[in-house]
């Protein structure tokens, strides 16, 4: 059966994070944002074998995060996303739709809806 | 020989979820068989007559859908499939969705169903060829007036 | 590796029947599950509004000052849901769909006065 | 005589005056205005007393003078190149220079020389290269007056030498006057050589790296012909003690004198090809681009290449059924393939229009190597037909290039929009290279039937496949031109009247030829044939395909305007190209990934892969040279 | 004579957008068929030209509706040509030219897919060209004459010495028909990367323009492959009628059979056919030198 | 001067089944640069949550694509009920893998078709799905839908297949087998049909790890990756291997899922010989709290979905990484260098879902 870990890391380590998981042979899963008060909570997964491994850290919401898409090179999909429907500013990524992945009528729902 | 003859369809998927899309195509199929009816699913809007759309309406679709529609020779007409291209459907709460085809460009045949049967797609496009051949002597009688004067 | 790979199927198809259904022409036979629509008994309904408050699209719309039962026909996804929770079992899903049509149209049920009486 | 004297002496008097004159001035334009005129007016005059009276005429039989000027003026010609030759430290081409010129001045001098036979000829022939070299050379030189200014105004990196460019261009139509009525050889020789040379000159004019290079390459190879050349000469007038073309055609193929003949033809057919640039000595034709318009225009349509294949016409009945016969076919069948296939990977106007000219002249050659009535007839109306409308091409590339600055077909991308007129000149000259029923495609049809006749195998599979990739680069060209680009902005057109005289004239050449060609064959080209392969005429095209040629060109007209009409439809409503529904307003811009605005930009095939230079260049210069060393040694051994 | 041929190409005019369209009726019937569907009706064909002639035009530009007409005008001056008796070369040009209106008709649109289907096209015809000459000349070397109705009056018919020139013609004939496995440019569904190619931005009466030129082209085509079967006896015109039937059949398996192969594909095994069959032939027709 | 072409391609394209667009540029041919844009499906049904009900929502989970419409609904419930800590009947797990496994022939023969379909090969579409019609005939007796199928629910399954039906259904399976090793047989060895495939847009097996790939696309580039063995639903108790190629060419992911097709055909025999009798779903009560990360193999790999929850009956989050999302960026390091004829067929090699992509 697969195991699933929960690390928490510090934004300012998650590129180093990145790296070490990059050379221990783990590959992207997922990248996901949950909108908390004031911020949101990023969980990026990454997986060997079967096992999962979530890096967890929260930011605020104008936190810059860097981008981890020179590291894991599918990872600019995910944080196009995030960063079009949450509002989370991300930093040099590989390629950078600008706000345009999703051209919603509302811009950065997610963030949106939760302050109203 | 009547429009209602020669119906060619053009299919495109709005915010659908795939599922009536997929039913769409399965009419085109030997067990349902469109072509029976002269239906040829052109996938061009240059050479179409029913335009066929699955899904709802968000807010990067809608310029596509209304120049597709646009791009369709008239006589033609608009026919919604699934209840997600009639009124949203399950999704029309959420944010991006502006609701059915109805909100860009006018529909004359709604089908309902989630997702749409293919005999329901195929009783709709029956009923919107019908509409093609009502639109053509409309568009006679309005050159005809026209012409006379001139 | 070879070319006309395909022939064989294809001259067994040309002489044989075609398996298209006659859709119109031969009506079609539903299997029993097939959900189609939904039917409401109004003689067993209560109108609680619990159909209503369940259904995910909000298609049915109860209304006790009307003594009306409405279901928006092309609002409904035939999940069965209101079937599933009607407390009375007054609702159940049809095989045959709703007809395609030009208008999005809602299907009214009043509560029968008279029969309402007898049933109570 | 008068006349024929006129011609010759004329543009080289021109030639002079001009390279008097200060640059840029209106009596430059002037007199080379009204040279032309005169050039054109004595051409006609020319043709129409020689129509009248009918038969040729051979003139000079004992010129003692006037050989000794010529062999002044080898000798003359031969100090330039070494001039040119030492200041740019190219020794090979003193080398190959004295090889062509010396064995001549040892023949005369040392007395051998062959006299008492004529030095000059008019006959229907020669009329037809006159008004091919007078009018269309004519109409080159009058475009040129008004390019040249655009030019240097477009090109302030090259030194303004233009009157020594448009003098230039004269003495190239007095060396071309001279060559097409020289009978005999040494004669021929001299004047051919001024080809060379004058080529040389223009393809170097602007004096950049790459154009010197280019101009020496056309040098070295031109002159390698001449030692051909030379060496024929030498060999006939010691061997078969004849230096007349007609003496040479007069031996025949049979009989004892047939071995030796082939020898001096062989060396002649050889000089003949490097001269119309054929594999694989295409190099210094495509080399030629470099130099203004005007000197392509020249070189690819009136002059220079035209000398070639008109000597290899001239010698056609002698080419019947042997290895020299086989050698110019197979080069230029080959040619004609290898070349249209080469064409189709390029993207520079000019040098699909190179690659073109090198084509055509290889069907032309393959038609005169067949040595055949029929073959010689499409061979001659080929060459007619090419110069017109060839010329028109390079003219309207060159008014486009002036006008936007740049002459890749590319750029030529909804041309009918933006510079509409020279877009429709460009469209009549495309359709005149290869579309029925005009001139280029009916002289295609009679060589493909000679060719059958002939049961030439490897020259009808040659022309079969070359023609289909000739549809090809000329009709994706036709495509850029008439891409209808909505809200593109129209260009300014800075064509000048003159330039629009040239190419008006021109355009209007190609649609009359169409209708005049039967004329042109009766009057004419049949004669001279009759009299060269000693046949009854045969018409090559039969008689009831005219008529339907002819409604076809009415049709192509009025027919799809009648179509349009029957399909004028009620509710007609313009609308824009489909673009997958993300147009962004207009038919040139969609909307892009990133949700911007997105120039929408459409590119010809080009196959690099398949047909690129890099591909196909190297194995065609080799299997070329291969067939001509191999055949050349056939031949000539043969007589050995 | 002159009014005979009159005749031919009067019932041509009439008679071949009839047989074109219920071939292709007959195409549609059988595909579905072979498919195991119903299929439309056999008149499905002439139910769409009559729909497409009643549709509203939406044009791109106006110089493409005049385009059109030019192709559609030798497309069927190439039919009369032929039908009429004449020069099978002043045919094949007739076809070329007609075929370079219909380049520049969808050039013009300045449309992605119809540049791009153009391009195909393009190539396409520089694949099948070979073989149409090869096989003209072919009727030459064979009956002497380049003209139709002299080629008729053979006593042989002509497929006896050219039988590489038939199979090389056959295949040809599936890029002529815009057939799969070589319907590169535009297909009969839209179904394609292309979208539909070169036709992709003619709408109403000038696309039905386009479909009544191909219904002529396909009866010109078979009339090529009935001139490969026809001789001066009467038995031979029923014969050419049903080889000609066959050929279609095979044709329509042919399509329904192959993928869409790639144009390299395309150009590689087209010009080897055209050389190989029909290369082979004419080298052996004119060494023999049977005729003649 | 260039010789390149900048062209739009999608969103409304014949050969794309659902809306996608590139910017395309051409060299002849030649695709030189891809660049991809999606948004154009986004509907935004995770926000949902925050207003339908954690039981309500399964009927949304269900539509976020209708292929693997079951599968979706699935997992959705398959995550609540872990994070609720249900166990449900062992009968209903075995029905969920039954069902499964149909999604997956269903899925796998409209793949079929459609990839048919982008080589221009009308009549093995047409074949392909004359197939799949059986499996959605049975769908309808089993579910009452043809692609929505609505029968999960948190805590089970809403309607049951009795023995009689799951029996008609493995004779119609043995029936059918002779017919899907002909029609695969075409796909597989067919000589034109493979100079469509072979070599056409490999993906090493480094650069499928490196860009993220999963299922059949994944497994064809050699690496053996399938969310099935870790048992979920009742994989546990069934036998199965998974499947690989190492070629990585778009025939190898053609060789992979045909031979799934069988596999899963397999898998529900095994399912019916083992099926428990007994209830079919539990009654579930009270509201979810805690976080979830469900993984599941769908037809188009593997699938995860994220659930947060608060403790209310609304969700805080909930989360879809579908597998063609995963797919997309190695799709278009296999699209550099082809040629145009190949897009529709690489972008259909790794059967994209944009429905579920976009969500
Ligand atoms: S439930 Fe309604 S809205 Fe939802 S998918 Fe079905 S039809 Fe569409
Ligand atoms: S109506 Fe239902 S099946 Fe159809 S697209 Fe909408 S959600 Fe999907
Ligand atoms: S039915 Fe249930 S969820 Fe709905 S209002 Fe009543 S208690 Fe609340
Ligand atoms: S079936 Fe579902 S959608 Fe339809 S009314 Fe009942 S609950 Fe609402
Ligand atoms: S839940 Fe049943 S009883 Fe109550 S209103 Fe609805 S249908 Fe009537
Ligand atoms: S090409 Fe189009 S019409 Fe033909 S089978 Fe494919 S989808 Fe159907
Ligand atoms: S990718 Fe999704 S939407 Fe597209 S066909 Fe597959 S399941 Fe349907
Ligand atoms: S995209 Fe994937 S997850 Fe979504 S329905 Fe299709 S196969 Fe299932």
């Amino acid at each position: 059966m697969a195991e699933t870990k929960l690390v928490a890391v510090d934004v300012q380590n998650l590129l180093e994070e990145a790296t070490k998981l990059k050379s221990g042979g783990y590959r992207l899963v997922q990248m996901c944002s949950t909108r908390v008060k004031d911020g949101n909570e990023l969980t990026y997964s990454f997986g060997k074998g079967y096992d999962l491994l979530h890096l967890r850290f929260t930011v605020g919401d104008s936190t810059q995060v860097e981008s981890i898409s020179h590291i894991f090179p599918p990872a600019y999909f995910y944080e196009n996303e995030i960063h079009d429907l949450f509002g989370v500013p991300i930093e040099f990524m590989t390629v950078d739709f600008k706000g345009n992945l999703y051209r919603t009528a509302e811009k950065t729902p997610f963030k949106g809806g939760d302050s109203q | 020989m009547k429009m209602s003859q020669s119906p060619w369809l053009l299919h495109y998927d709005g915010s659908s979820c795939n599922g009536c899309d997929i039913e769409v195509l399965a009419t085109t199929t030997p067990v349902y068989n469109l072509e029976r009816f002269g239906v040829i699913n052109t996938g061009n809007p240059k050479h179409a007559d029913i335009f066929l759309i699955t899904g709802g309406i968000n807010s990067q679709n809608a310029p596509v859908v209304k120049q597709i529609y646009d791009q369709i020779p008239d006589p033609k007409v608009v026919v919604a499939v699934g209840i997600c291209a009639c009124d949203g459907g399950i999704f029309k709460e959420c944010y991006n969705i502006l609701g059915g085809v109805d909100k860009v460009i006018p529909v004359d045949i709604y089908v309902p169903g989630c997702a749409a049967r293919p005999e329901a797609i195929i009783d709709g496009v029956q009923k919107a060829v019908v509409l093609l051949d009502k639109k053509r002597q409309q568009m006679d009688a309005a050159v005809r007036p026209a012409a006379g004067r001139a | 590796m070879s070319l006309f790979s395909f022939a064989k199927t294809e001259f067994r198809n040309l002489f044989s029947k075609p398996v298209t259904r006659l859709y119109p022409q031969e009506p079609r036979i539903y299997p029993e599950r097939t959900r189609g629509h939904i039917e409401n008994d109004m003689n067993a309904c209560i109108l609680c509004g619990l159909c209503s408050r369940k259904c995910p699209t909000g298609a049915i719309r109860v209304d006790r000052k009307e003594k009306s039962w409405a279901i928006s026909r092309f609002s409904c996804i035939q999940c069965g849901c209101c079937v599933e929770s009607c407390p009375k079992k007054c609702l159940s899903m049809k095989q045959a769909y709703t007809q395609p049509g030009a208008e999005k149209k809602t299907d009214v049920f009043t509560k029968p006065e008279a029969e309402s009486k007898n049933a109570s | 005589m008068g006349v024929v004297a006129f011609l010759i002496f004329f543009p080289f008097l021109a030639a002079v005056i001009l390279s008097r004159m200060k640059k840029q001035s209106r009596a430059r334009d002037g007199v080379v205005a009204a040279s032309c005129i005169l050039i054109v007016a004595a051409v006609i005059g020319l043709t129409v007393k020689f129509l009248s009276g009918g038969t040729s005429h051979s003139y000079l039989i004992e010129t003692p003078v006037w050989n000794a000027a010529i062999l002044f003026g080898e000798v003359f010609l031969m100090g330039v190149v070494f001039y040119f030759g030492i200041r740019y430290k190219k020794y090979y081409v003193l080398l190959l220079s004295a090889a062509g010129t010396l064995p001549i001045v040892w023949l005369e001098l040392s007395g051998r020389g062959i006299e008492g036979r004529p030095h000059i000829t008019v006959d229907n022939l020669t009329i037809i290269m006159c008004l091919i070299v007078g009018v269309v050379g004519s109409l080159i030189c009058l475009y040129a007056i008004g390019y040249m200014k655009d030019y240097h105004r477009h090109h302030t990196e090259y030194r303004d030498r233009s009157s020594f460019f448009l003098s230039m261009l004269f003495v190239f139509l007095g060396g071309m006057f001279g060559l097409v009525f020289s009978e005999n050889l040494s004669w021929m020789f001299f004047f051919w050589e001024i080809t060379t040379l004058c080529s040389f000159l223009l393809i170097g004019y602007n004096q950049s790296e790459i154009s010197i290079r280019n101009s020496f390459r056309a040098l070295w190879m031109n002159l390698l012909g001449g030692v051909g050349f030379s060496l024929a000469i030498v060999y006939s007038t010691l061997t078969l003690h004849a230096a007349n073309i007609q003496d040479l055609v007069g031996f025949g193929t049979k009989g004892a004198a047939g071995v030796f003949v082939l020898v001096p033809v062989t060396l002649l057919a050889f000089a003949a090809l490097t001269k119309s640039a054929q594999l694989p000595f295409s190099g210094w034709l495509l080399g030629a681009m470099v130099a203004p318009t005007p000197t392509s225009a020249l070189l690819h349509s009136a002059t220079m290449v035209k000398a070639g294949v008109y000597l290899l016409i001239r010698l056609s009945p002698l080419f019947c059924g042997n290895a020299a016969g086989t050698m110019v076919t197979v080069v230029g069948g080959f040619t004609f393939f290898a070349t249209s296939l080469l064409a189709i990977s390029q993207s520079d106007g000019k040098k699909v229009l190179a690659y073109s000219t090198i084509s055509n002249l290889g069907l032309i050659t393959a038609c005169a190597g067949v040595g055949r009535y029929e073959a010689a007839w499409a061979a001659i109306l080929l060459m007619i037909f090419h110069a017109v409308a060839k010329s028109l091409m390079f003219l309207s590339v060159g008014a486009v290039e002036n006008s936007t600055g740049s002459r890749n077909i590319e750029d030529m991308h909804g041309l009918i929009v933006r510079l509409p007129k020279l877009a429709f000149v460009m469209i009549i000259g495309i359709f005149g290279m290869f579309l029925a029923p005009f001139g280029m495609l009916i002289a295609k049809w009679a060589a493909l039937k000679s060719f059958v006749d002939s049961n030439s195998f490897l020259l009808i599979l040659f022309l079969a496949f070359g023609s289909g990739s000739t549809m090809f680069y000329w009709s994706k060209w036709l495509g850029k031109l008439i891409s209808v680009s909505h809200g593109s902005k129209r260009h300014p057109d800075t064509v000048h009247k003159g330039e629009w005289v040239s190419m008006g004239t021109l355009a209007g050449l190609v649609v009359v030829l169409c209708v005049l060609f039967p004329v042109i064959s009766s009057g004419l080209v049949r004669p001279i044939l009759m009299r060269m392969f000693h046949t009854a005429a045969v018409s090559v095209i039969s008689s009831g395909d005219i008529p339907i040629m002819l409604l076809m060109l009415c049709m192509i007209v009025v027919l799809p305007v009648t179509a349009r009409l029957l399909t004028f439809g009620k509710q007609n409503k313009p609308s824009l190209a489909y673009m997958a529904g993300v147009n962004e307003g207009d038919d040139r811009t969609f909307v892009d990934s990133f949700g911007q605005k997105k120039e929408m930009y459409l590119a010809n095939w080009y196959f690099e892969d398949i047909f690129g230079e890099k591909k196909l260049l190297k194995p065609s210069l080799a299997l070329a040279s291969a067939v001509i060393v191999i055949l050349m040694t056939v031949a000539i051994g043969g007589a050995f | 004579m002159v009014w005979q041929k009159t005749l031919q190409v009067i019932l041509f005019l009439v008679l071949a957008p009839f047989a074109g369209g219920l071939l292709s009726g007959l195409d549609r019937k059988v595909t579905a068929r072979f498919q195991g569907r119903q299929g439309p009706p056999l008149l499905q064909p002439f139910y769409d030209l009559a729909k497409l002639f009643r549709k509203q035009s939406l044009v791109v530009n106006k110089l493409q509706t005049f385009l059109v007409g030019g192709y559609f005008v030798f497309s069927v001056f190439t039919g009369c040509l032929f039908f009429a008796g004449g020069d099978l070369l002043l045919a094949f040009f007739a076809m070329t030219l007609g075929e370079v209106f219909f380049i520049m008709a969808a050039c013009s649109a300045n449309s992605p897919f119809s540049a791009m289907g153009t391009q195909r096209e393009l190539l396409q015809i520089m694949c099948s060209e070979p073989m149409l000459l090869l096989a003209a000349i072919g009727f030459y070397k064979v009956t002497g004459s380049f003209m139709v109705d002299e080629i008729v009056g053979t006593r042989v018919s002509p497929v006896a010495y050219l039988p590489g020139m038939f199979l090389g013609f056959l295949f040809i004939l599936t890029i002529k028909l815009r057939k799969s496995p070589f319907d590169l440019s535009t297909s009969h569904h839209a179904h394609q990367e292309m979208v539909k190619g070169t036709t992709t931005d003619l709408t109403g009466n000038v696309y039905a323009l386009i479909e009544l030129a191909e219904w002529y082209e396909e009866v010109l085509l078979m009339g090529y492959i009935a001139l490969f079967v026809i001789n001066r006896e009467w038995w031979s015109i029923p014969l050419a009628v049903l080889v000609c039937l066959l050929c279609y059949f095979f044709e329509i398996l042919v399509d329904n059979v192959f993928p869409r192969v790639k144009w390299d594909k395309m150009f590689r095994s087209a010009w080897l056919v055209t050389l190989v069959f029909g290369g082979v032939n004419l080298l052996v027709l004119l060494c023999v030198r049977l005729i003649h | 001067m260039s010789t390149r072409s900048v062209v739009p391609f999608g969103p409304h394209h014949p050969v794309l089944p659902e809306p996608l667009h590139l910017d395309l540029v051409l060299e002849d041919e030649k695709v030189v640069e891809a660049i991809p844009s999606i948004g154009f499906v986004h509907r935004g049904l995770e926000k949902l949550v925050e207003k339908k009900d954690f039981n309500e929502f399964v009927y949304v989970a269900e539509r976020i694509c209708g292929i693997c419409s079951f599968m979706h609904g699935m997992s959705y419930c398959e995550a609540v009920e872990h994070i609720m800590g249900v166990e449900i009947p062992p009968r209903a797990k075995y029905l969920r893998t039954i069902w499964c496994e149909m999604s997956r022939i269903h899925s796998h023969l409209l793949w079929l078709g459609l990839l048919a379909d982008a080589f221009g090969f009308e009549s093995l579409f047409m074949q392909s799905w004359r197939m799949r019609e059986k499996i959605l005939d049975m769908f309808e007796t089993s579910t009452g839908g043809r692609v929505i199928f609505s029968v999960n629910k948190i805590g089970g399954q809403r309607k049951d297949m009795d023995n009689s039906m799951i029996r008609s259904f493995l004779d119609i399976f043995a029936g059918m087998e002779k017919d899907l090793k002909e029609l695969t047989g075409t796909f597989l060895n067919d000589g034109a049909v493979r100079s469509r495939l072979d070599g056409v847009g490999v993906l090493t097996e480094q650069q499928a790890r490196d860009f993220g790939a999963v299922g059949p696309f994944l497994r064809a580039s050699g690496v053996q990756y399938d969310m099935r063995t870790t048992g979920y639903a009742a994989y546990g108790d069934i036998d199965l291997e998974p499947i690989t190629s190492n070629i990585g060419d778009s025939y190898a992911r053609t060789v992979v899922r045909v031979k799934e097709i069988f596999q899963s055909i397999d898998i529900i025999r095994q399912a019916a010989a083992k099926i428990p009798e007994g209830d079919f779903a539990v009654p579930v009560k009270g509201f979810p709290k805690g976080e979830y990360m469900m993984r599941v193999e769908q037809p188009r790999g593997e699938a995860c979905y994220y659930v947060k929850a608060n403790g209310t009956k609304f969700l805080d989050r909930f989360r879809v990484r579908t597998p063609t999302f995963a797919n997309i960026p190695p799709m278009l390091e296999t699209l550099k260098g082809s040629q145009l004829a190949d897009v529709p067929i690489l972008i259909l090699t790794i059967d994209p879902c944009i429905s579920c992509t976009e969500r």
